[in-house]
């Protein structure tokens, strides 16, 4: 298990493969990894978005991530999990977040890796600070149901 | 006895600061925390506390060296609102 | 849209960053990428896995699995998906299958990329055969269900 | 009239063949195909049909010049059954 703050540009095709050659336990064998990316979009709201700030809780966001992935553990089967998420200042197109699950049986990735992504943008102490492009500032004040369809 | 108390994001904007200390005497829940740090009355229904790094309720006892902290909603992950 | 058939072992991180990067209409912006690696074992059935053989019907497998992405596009608002499969012999370790699936919100990446990884193993014409570490040869005869839990 | 009639993994084995041509005159079923070319009274249970690269129902009817395969239930993507 592996809780990653980065505060500098996150490559998250980089970031899967060393944690899956270097920081999986190479006696376990997985079968299925199911993984989610959040990306920074230039819209938000209906606002243009320039660039935002992402503040945190050091710490906590350590402490809160790992309890997330135990809670998870309680529920699914799985072997390995990494998360990476972004603070300070981004700008679109940057990876905001990472999520991966390694796991025997393909249920247990895709099922865990979901609950970790929807429970970690509901507890995790972190919060966005847009800059829009008419260069006013907001607090991004919710989040939006993960699991609603377009 | 003394605690720490620290404020994030859009409440340590709307406050004016991000950390403080309190020094009390009798026993004080968290919300006591934010009544005497802020001058408020009592925790906004938004608003979510943690001790030592751990979320806690507005009743949670606080005892002396503890960190306690005051938010708003968290927002991480990827967020799309449209 | 890209459906690829390997006949050589697939690095899933670099499929997925040159998928992104060169292949992505840059002018679309996504938020959010569900992803499923599916990975081979050296155990199945309670069986020791040696290797095995791939079979599938060329032609056919393009066209289902073009099938199967426009079925999810019908349920699913989606930007961008990439199914990559290996056919041919394959070791433990070896990836055998990648999905992915680019859209605007979560929800829609995650759901209609477990959509198609469901919709892969129950219809498109894939067939492995199995040497056990004994040295015998069998077909495998199901999938089994990937929405159950452990 | 000729259609190509293609047989895939275990049931490829089991005819000792993958490939062949049926020559008729008359009309035909997708059914009517594996009869006259497998020798076996009707397809079984769990065998699936494609006419020119598409399932197809052992009752739909083939043309001249089309390919006609039979194979086992799929096992693609990733399989564990421990």
């Amino acid at each position: 298990m592996a809780i990653k703050i980065c505060h500098d540009a996150i490559n998250p095709w980089q970031e899967l493969q060393d944690y899956q050659n270097h920081a999986l336990n190479p006696d376990v064998q997985f079968g299925a990894t199911g993984i989610f990316i959040g990306t920074m979009r230039d819209m938000n709201d209906n606002a243009a978005v320039q660039r935002m700030t992402l503040e945190h809780y050091p710490g906590m966001t350590e402490n809160q991530l790992a309890k997330i992935i135990n809670d998870a553990r309680e529920r699914w089967a799985f072997l390995d999990a990494l998360i990476v998420h972004r603070v300070g200042d981004v700008i679109p197109n940057d990876t905001i977040v990472l999520v991966a699950v390694w796991a025997t049986h393909r249920g247990d990735a895709c099922d865990a890796c979901r609950f970790i992504v929807e429970a970690l943008k509901s507890t995790a102490p972190f919060w966005k600070k847009e800059v829009l492009s008419t260069g006013q500032t907001r607090w991004v004040e919710r989040n939006t149901d993960g699991y609603r369809k377009s | 006895m003394s605690i720490t108390v620290r404020y994030f994001a859009s409440l340590g904007e709307r406050l004016g600061r991000s950390e403080s200390t309190v020094d009390f005497i009798r026993e004080m829940t968290v919300n006591d925390v934010w009544r005497l740090d802020t001058a408020e009355m009592s925790m906004p229904a938004n608003i979510l506390a943690a001790v030592n790094m751990e979320y806690a309720h507005p009743d949670d006892r606080v005892h002396n060296g503890d960190e306690v902290a005051f938010f708003p909603p968290v927002t991480g992950g990827q967020s799309v609102g449209d």
